[in-house]
C-alpha cells in the first residue's frame, strides 16, 4: 500500500476548516439570541468562503493536492482528507453559489428564531459541510456519513412550508435517498470484504479489478444514481425540487444533488481501469441521453415556473452522465481529456445558472402572487432586473455563446467529434434545442408588453434581485475562460490501474 | 457441529421472519415482525462474535427503531393493497435474486488471506490507553466519523422537529400527559429509572475495555427518559429551552473543542496528546453520552405537539 | 481462490445475501410508505451482517473480529436509526394532514 | 458432585424449556387476550427462572451469578408490568367479556 502513504501538506489546515466551521456555525445557531441568527450564519458562510478560495489557492500555486491526516493517521486505518484541482476548484464554487443564496434568503422566512429560518439556516450549513466533506474526503465510509448528512439537510427544507404536497415530497424524496444510501453502504462492504481498505487512493493502486470490484460499483452507481435524479431514477426531483421555498431549492438543484454525482465520478475514474469501464460507462452515458431529451420534453409541457425550471434540472443532470463515456471511452489519460474539463464546466454552469433561475422564479412568484408562465405579459416591466436574471441563465442553460453552458457544452461536442461518437453529439444538439425551446416559453411573454398593465402584489426587494443576478452573471463569465481542458482540474488525480 | 446448527436455525430464522414481514397482511404486523428480526439479528452478531454490535443492535437497531415503528404502526392507516404488476414483480424479483446470488458468490470465494486491520488496530491500540479495540477505532482512528456521526443524529433531532407545526415551535414534544392510569408503569417506573440509568452508566464506563460504550450507553438512558415520561413522572422539555439546547450541544462542543485543541498540542485535528489520551477520549465520551441520550430521547418523542 | 469453509461466518455471510435480495425487493415493490421504510431497514439489517461476516473472517491479532468493520456497523446503526426516525415522523405528519390514505402510493 | 450439578442443570433448562414451549402453544392457541397473558407470563416467570437457575453452578463468579438473577428480576417485573396493562386494555376495549374475541 506504499502509494497510499500521505503527509499532512502545509496548509492542510484549511481542510479542517472546511469542515468545522460550518459545524460550529450549526452550533451557535442553536445557542446564539434568535436576532443573530442570520448573522452567525452568513458569516459562517463567508468565512467558508475564504477557506475555500484559501484551499483553491494552495492547489493552483503548489500544482498539488492538499491533503490532511486526521489525528496523525495514516488511511487505511485513519482518515484523509484530500483537495485535488476539481475537489478544489468544487468546494470554491459551491461556497461562491451558497453566499448570494444566503443574502437573498435573509429576511425570507419570517422572524428569526422561528421555525422555518431556524430549519433554513441549520441545514443551509449542514450542507456546505457535507459537501465540502464530500469533495475532499478520501475513505469510503466517511463520504457514506458525509451522504447521510447531506441528505438528512436536504429533506426538512423540501418540506418546509408544511404542506400536505411538500411533506408527500419530502418524504418520497428520503425513500429514494435512503435506499441510494442502503445500495451505497452495500457496497462500501464488499470492497472492504475484498480489499481491507476504504480509502481512495490505496484502492486505486489496486491492479486487476475482480468481480467484487464490479459488483461493488455497480450497485454504489445504481444507489448514487437514485441520489442525483438520474432518468429514470429521477421522479422524485420535480416535486421536491419545485415544493421547496426557491432559496432553498436553489441550494438543491445547484449543489446537493451534485454531490452525490461527485462520488460517482469518483469511483469511476479512480477506482475503474478505462478499458473495465467501457459497457458501464456506455449505459450511463445512455441513461444521462434519455435524462436529456425526456426531462427537457418535459420541461416544455409545465405551466409552472418553478416545475419548469425543476424538470430543466433533470435534463441538465443528464448531460453531466454523458462524461462517463465521453472521458473514459477516448482510451487519452481520462483527466486531461475535454470531455474532463467539459463536465466540471457543465456541472459549475449549470450550477450557478439554476440557482439564479430558482431565485428568480421566487421573486416573480412575490412580484405576482403566481408562476404561471401563460401569464407573464408585462413581467419585464414590473422586474426588469429579474427578468434579465432569467434571461442570463437562459442563456447559459440553453448554451448559447458566451456562457459557461455553451463552453461545457461546446467541449462536450468536441470530445464527441473527436472520438467520432456522432450520437453523443445528435443528444447534445438536440438538447440544446429543446432547452431553447423551454426557456423561450418564459422569456418571450416576460418581454412581451402587456396588454392592460398587470398587477404587482409586492415590491421586489433589489437586494435579493441583485443576489440572484450575481449567480446568472457569473454563469455567463464562466464561459470567457479558454476553451480547452484545465490543467488545474487534472491536479492530483491518480488514474486507476496506472503504474 | 453443535455451534453449526444453531447458526444454520438462527439464519432460517431470521429470513424467514424478515420473507414474513415482507409478506405480511397488514402494517402492524409487518412491525411487529421487523422487532422480532431485531432480536434473532442480535442473537446473529453474539454468534460473529460482535458483542458491541450485538449491544447496539438491541439497544438501536431492535429497541429504539422498534418503539418508534410501533407508534407509527398504530397511528398510521394501513395501505391499501396496492399490489405491483405480475411483470414488475418478475423483473425486480429477478435483480434482487441477481444481487443476492452476486452477494453470495463473493461470500463464497472470499480472499485468502482475509483482508483486515485487526493487526493494525492492536499496533496503535496501547497509544489511544483503550482496551476496547472498537473503542479506539470510533475515538482515535475514526474519531471524525463519530463526530460527523454526532452531527447527523443531532441533525436527524432538528428535522423531526422541523415537522412540528409553526404555532409549536419551540413547545413540548408528545401530546399533553394524560393521568397515569392504574398502578404498575409508574411504579416500574420509577423501580426500573433509576437501575436502568446505573446500567447505563456502567455500559459507557466498561466501554474503554470492554463490549459497550457511549451509543449502547446513552440509548438506555434515552429509553428510561422515556420510561419515565411514558408513566407521567417526568415531562419532555421545552425544545426552545436554553439549558436543553446547552445539553445537546455540549457533546459536539467537547468533541470538537479537544479535536482543535489536537492542532497544537499534538499535531492534527482530533489528535490527543501523549498520555492524555484515555483522560481526554473519557471527557469527550461522557460529553456525548449525556448529549446523545438527550438527542435519542427527542427524536423518539417526536416533533413538538403542544404550544409553547 | 477456493471455496469458503463452512463456517458460522459462511452461513452468516449467505444469510446477509438473501436478506439483502429480500429488502431489495421491498423497497422497490411495496405500496406504502410505511412497508417500503420497513423493507428499507430488513435490507440495511441484511448490510450490516456482511459487515459482520467480513469482520470475523478477519479475526486476527487476538480479537475475535477485525474491529474496523464493526466499528462501521455501529456508526451505521445509528444513522440508519436516525433516517428511520425522520421518515416516521414524516409519514405521522402526513398521516395528520390528511383523512385519506397517507401511506399509499409513492414509486 | 459436578456429575450431580450438570445432571441439575440439564434438568432444570429442559424443564424451563417445555414452560416456554407451553407457553408459546398457549399463546398461539387459547381463544382470548387474558388467557393469552396468563400462557405467556408463566413461561416468562418459570420458564425463564428455570434456565437462569440451570446456568447458575456455570456463571463461574458470583458477580455473574448475580447478574443473571437480576436478569431475571427485571423480567419478572417488566413481564409482570406489561401484563397489567395490556390486561388493563383489554378489558377497556372489550368490557362485556373482558377481551375475549374470535381469533
Amino acid at each position: 500500500m506504499s502509494a497510499g502513504l500521505l503527509a499532512t501538506s502545509p496548509g492542510g489546515d484549511v481542510l479542517v476548516a472546511a469542515i468545522v466551521v460550518p459545524v460550529i456555525g450549526i452550533l451557535l445557531l442553536w445557542l446564539v439570541r434568535p436576532r443573530a441568527v442570520e448573522w452567525v450564519a452568513l458569516a459562517a458562510l463567508l468565512a467558508n468562503l475564504g477557506v475555500a478560495v484559501a484551499v483553491l489557492r494552495t492547489v493552483s500555486s503548489s500544482a498539488a493536492p492538499v491533503a490532511y491526516l486526521i489525528g496523525g493517521w495514516q488511511p487505511p486505518l485513519g482518515l484523509a482528507l484530500r483537495a485535488d484541482g476539481i475537489a478544489a476548484v468544487f468546494m470554491a464554487m459551491a461556497a461562491t453559489v451558497l453566499v448570494p443564496v444566503a443574502i437573498y434568503a435573509r429576511g425570507a422566512f419570517g422572524a428569526p428564531g422561528e421555525r422555518r429560518p431556524m430549519v433554513f439556516w441549520t441545514m443551509l450549513l449542514a450542507i456546505t459541510a457535507a459537501l465540502n466533506l464530500i469533495f475532499c474526503g478520501q475513505d469510503l465510509f466517511n463520504l457514506y456519513v458525509a451522504l447521510e448528512l447531506l441528505t438528512f439537510a436536504a429533506v426538512p427544507l423540501v418540506s418546509l412550508d408544511g404542506s400536505r404536497e411538500t411533506l408527500k415530497a419530502a418524504l418520497r424524496y428520503l425513500v429514494f435517498a435512503l435506499a441510494g444510501s442502503v445500495l451505497y453502504l452495500l457496497g462500501v462492504a464488499i470492497i472492504y470484504g475484498a480489499y481491507g481498505t476504504l480509502d481512495l487512493i490505496g484502492l486505486a493502486s489496486i491492479r486487476g479489478p475482480d468481480g467484487a470490484l464490479l459488483l461493488a460499483i455497480g450497485v454504489m452507481t445504481a444507489g448514487l444514481a437514485a441520489k442525483t435524479a438520474l432518468f429514470p431514477l429521477h421522479l422524485w426531483l420535480p416535486p421536491a425540487h419545485a415544493g421547496a421555498p426557491p432559496a432553498a431549492s436553489a441550494v438543491l438543484s445547484a449543489l446537493v444533488v451534485k454531490g452525490s454525482f461527485f462520488i460517482a465520478l469518483r469511483l469511476w475514474f479512480d477506482l475503474l481501469p478505462p478499458e473495465r469501464a467501457v459497457a458501464g460507462s456506455t449505459l450511463l452515458g445512455v441513461f444521462g441521453a434519455a435524462a436529456v431529451i425526456i426531462g427537457s420534453a418535459m420541461a416544455l409541457r409545465q405551466a409552472r415556473l418553478k416545475l419548469l425550471v425543476a424538470y430543466s434540472t433533470v435534463a441538465q443532470l443528464g448531460y453531466l452522465f454523458l462524461v462517463f463515456p465521453l472521458g473514459l471511452g477516448s482510451g487519452a489519460a481520462p483527466f486531461e481529456s475535454t470531455a474532463w474539463t467539459a463536465g466540471a464546466l457543465q456541472l459549475m454552469a449549470h450550477a450557478f445558472a439554476k440557482a439564479a433561475m430558482f431565485m428568480a422564479a421566487g421573486l416573480v412568484y412575490e412580484a405576482i402572487g403566481h408562476d404561471r408562465i401563460a401569464e407573464f405579459r408585462g413581467l419585464g416591466r414590473i422586474a426588469p432586473l429579474t427578468v434579465l436574471t432569467m434571461t442570463l441563465a437562459s442563456i447559459s442553460l440553453m448554451g448559447l455563446p458566451p456562457s459557461g453552458g455553451f463552453s461545457a457544452k461546446w467541449l462536450m461536442l468536441t470530445a464527441a467529434f473527436g472520438e467520432g461518437a456522432w450520437w453523443w453529439v445528435l443528444v447534445i444538439a438536440a438538447g440544446g434545442l429543446l432547452a431553447a425551446g423551454y426557456v423561450f416559453r418564459i422569456l418571450v411573454p416576460a418581454f412581451t408588453p402587456p396588454e392592460e398593465p398587470i398587477a404587482r402584489v409586492k415590491p421586489v426587494v433589489v437586494r435579493r434581485e441583485a443576489a440572484a443576478l450575481a449567480l446568472a452573471v457569473i454563469a455567463i463569465l464562466i464561459g470567457f475562460l479558454p476553451l480547452a481542458p484545465w490543467p488545474l482540474l487534472a491536479i492530483g488525480r491518480i488514474a486507476a490501474g496506472a503504474p | 457441529m453443535m455451534g453449526l446448527v444453531l447458526d444454520g436455525g438462527i439464519a432460517l430464522l431470521t429470513i424467514g421472519i424478515a420473507a414474513w414481514t415482507i409478506r405480511a397482511g397488514d402494517d402492524f404486523a409487518a412491525v411487529v415482525g421487523f422487532v422480532a428480526y431485531g432480536l434473532v439479528l442480535t442473537l446473529a452478531w453474539t454468534r460473529l462474535g460482535a458483542y458491541d454490535v450485538a449491544l447496539t443492535e438491541a439497544a438501536i437497531g431492535g429497541g429504539a427503531t422498534g418503539v418508534i415503528l410501533m407508534r407509527a404502526g398504530a397511528r398510521v392507516k394501513p395501505a391499501p393493497a396496492a399490489r405491483a404488476s405480475r411483470r414488475a414483480r418478475i423483473i425486480v424479483g429477478a435483480l434482487s435474486a441477481a444481487v443476492a446470488a452476486g452477494l453470495s458468490a463473493i461470500v463464497l470465494l472470499p480472499p485468502q488471506p482475509a483482508p483486515s486491520l485487526a493487526l493494525e488496530v492492536r499496533e496503535h491500540l496501547a497509544s489511544t490507553g483503550l482496551g476496547n479495540p472498537i473503542g479506539g477505532v470510533l475515538m482515535a482512528y475514526r474519531a471524525a466519523d463519530t463526530f460527523l456521526e454526532t452531527v447527523v443524529v443531532l441533525l436527524a433531532l432538528f428535522g423531526v422537529w422541523s415537522l412540528g407545526r409553526d404555532a409549536h415551535w419551540g413547545g413540548r414534544p408528545g401530546p399533553a400527559l394524560r393521568p397515569a392510569e392504574g398502578g404498575a408503569l409508574p411504579l416500574f417506573a420509577r423501580v426500573l429509572v433509576p437501575a436502568g440509568i446505573v446500567i447505563g452508566i456502567y455500559i459507557v464506563w466498561v466501554g474503554a475495555d470492554a463490549p459497550g460504550g457511549k451509543f449502547q450507553g446513552a440509548t438506555l438512558l434515552a429509553a428510561m427518559a422515556i420510561l419515565a415520561g411514558m408513566a407521567g413522572l417526568v415531562q419532555a422539555p421545552a425544545t426552545a429551552g436554553r439549558r436543553l439546547r446547552w445539553l445537546l450541544a455540549a457533546g459536539p462542543i467537547v468533541f470538537v473543542g479537544i479535536g482543535l485543541a489536537g492542532i497544537p498540542l499534538a499535531g492534527a485535528f482530533l489528535a490527543y496528546p501523549p498520555g492524555f489520551e484515555k483522560p481526554l477520549i473519557l471527557v469527550i465520551e461522557v460529553a456525548l453520552t449525556v448529549s446523545l441520550a438527550a438527542m435519542l430521547a427527542l427524536i423518539v418523542a417526536g416533533p413538538t405537539e403542544r404550544a409553547p | 481462490m477456493s471455496l469458503a469453509p463452512l463456517d458460522a461466518a459462511t452461513l452468516y455471510g449467505l444469510m446477509g445475501a438473501i436478506l439483502v435480495g429480500l429488502g431489495l425487493y421491498g423497497v422497490v415493490l411495496l405500496g406504502g410508505f410505511l412497508r417500503r421504510l420497513l423493507a428499507f431497514n430488513l435490507l440495511g439489517g441484511g448490510v450490516f451482517i456482511l459487515f459482520g461476516v467480513v469482520a470475523r473472517r478477519g479475526a486476527g491479532a487476538g480479537f475475535g473480529g477485525d474491529p474496523v468493520p464493526q466499528a462501521l456497523v455501529i456508526t451505521g446503526i445509528v444513522v440508519a436509526f436516525c433516517a428511520t426516525a425522520l421518515a416516521i415522523t414524516l409519514i405521522e405528519r402526513l398521516t395528520e394532514e390528511d383523512g385519506d390514505d397517507p401511506s399509499g402510493g409513492g414509486s | 458432585m459436578s456429575v450431580l450439578l450438570g445432571l441439575f442443570s440439564t434438568v432444570a433448562i429442559i424443564a424451563g424449556i417445555v414452560f416456554f414451549v407451553a407457553g408459546t402453544v398457549g399463546l398461539l392457541r387459547f381463544p382470548d387476550a387474558l388467557t393469552r397473558l396468563h400462557a405467556l407470563t408463566k413461561a416468562d416467570n418459570l420458564g425463564l427462572g428455570l434456565i437462569v437457575l440451570g446456568l447458575l453452578p456455570y456463571a463461574g463468579s458470583v458477580g455473574a451469578a448475580l447478574k443473571l438473577v437480576v436478569i431475571w428480576a427485571l423480567v419478572q417485573f417488566a413481564g409482570a408490568t406489561v401484563a397489567q396493562m395490556i390486561g388493563a386494555l383489554a378489558v377497556r376495549e372489550h368490557p362485556t367479556s373482558a377481551g375475549r374475541q374470535r381469533r
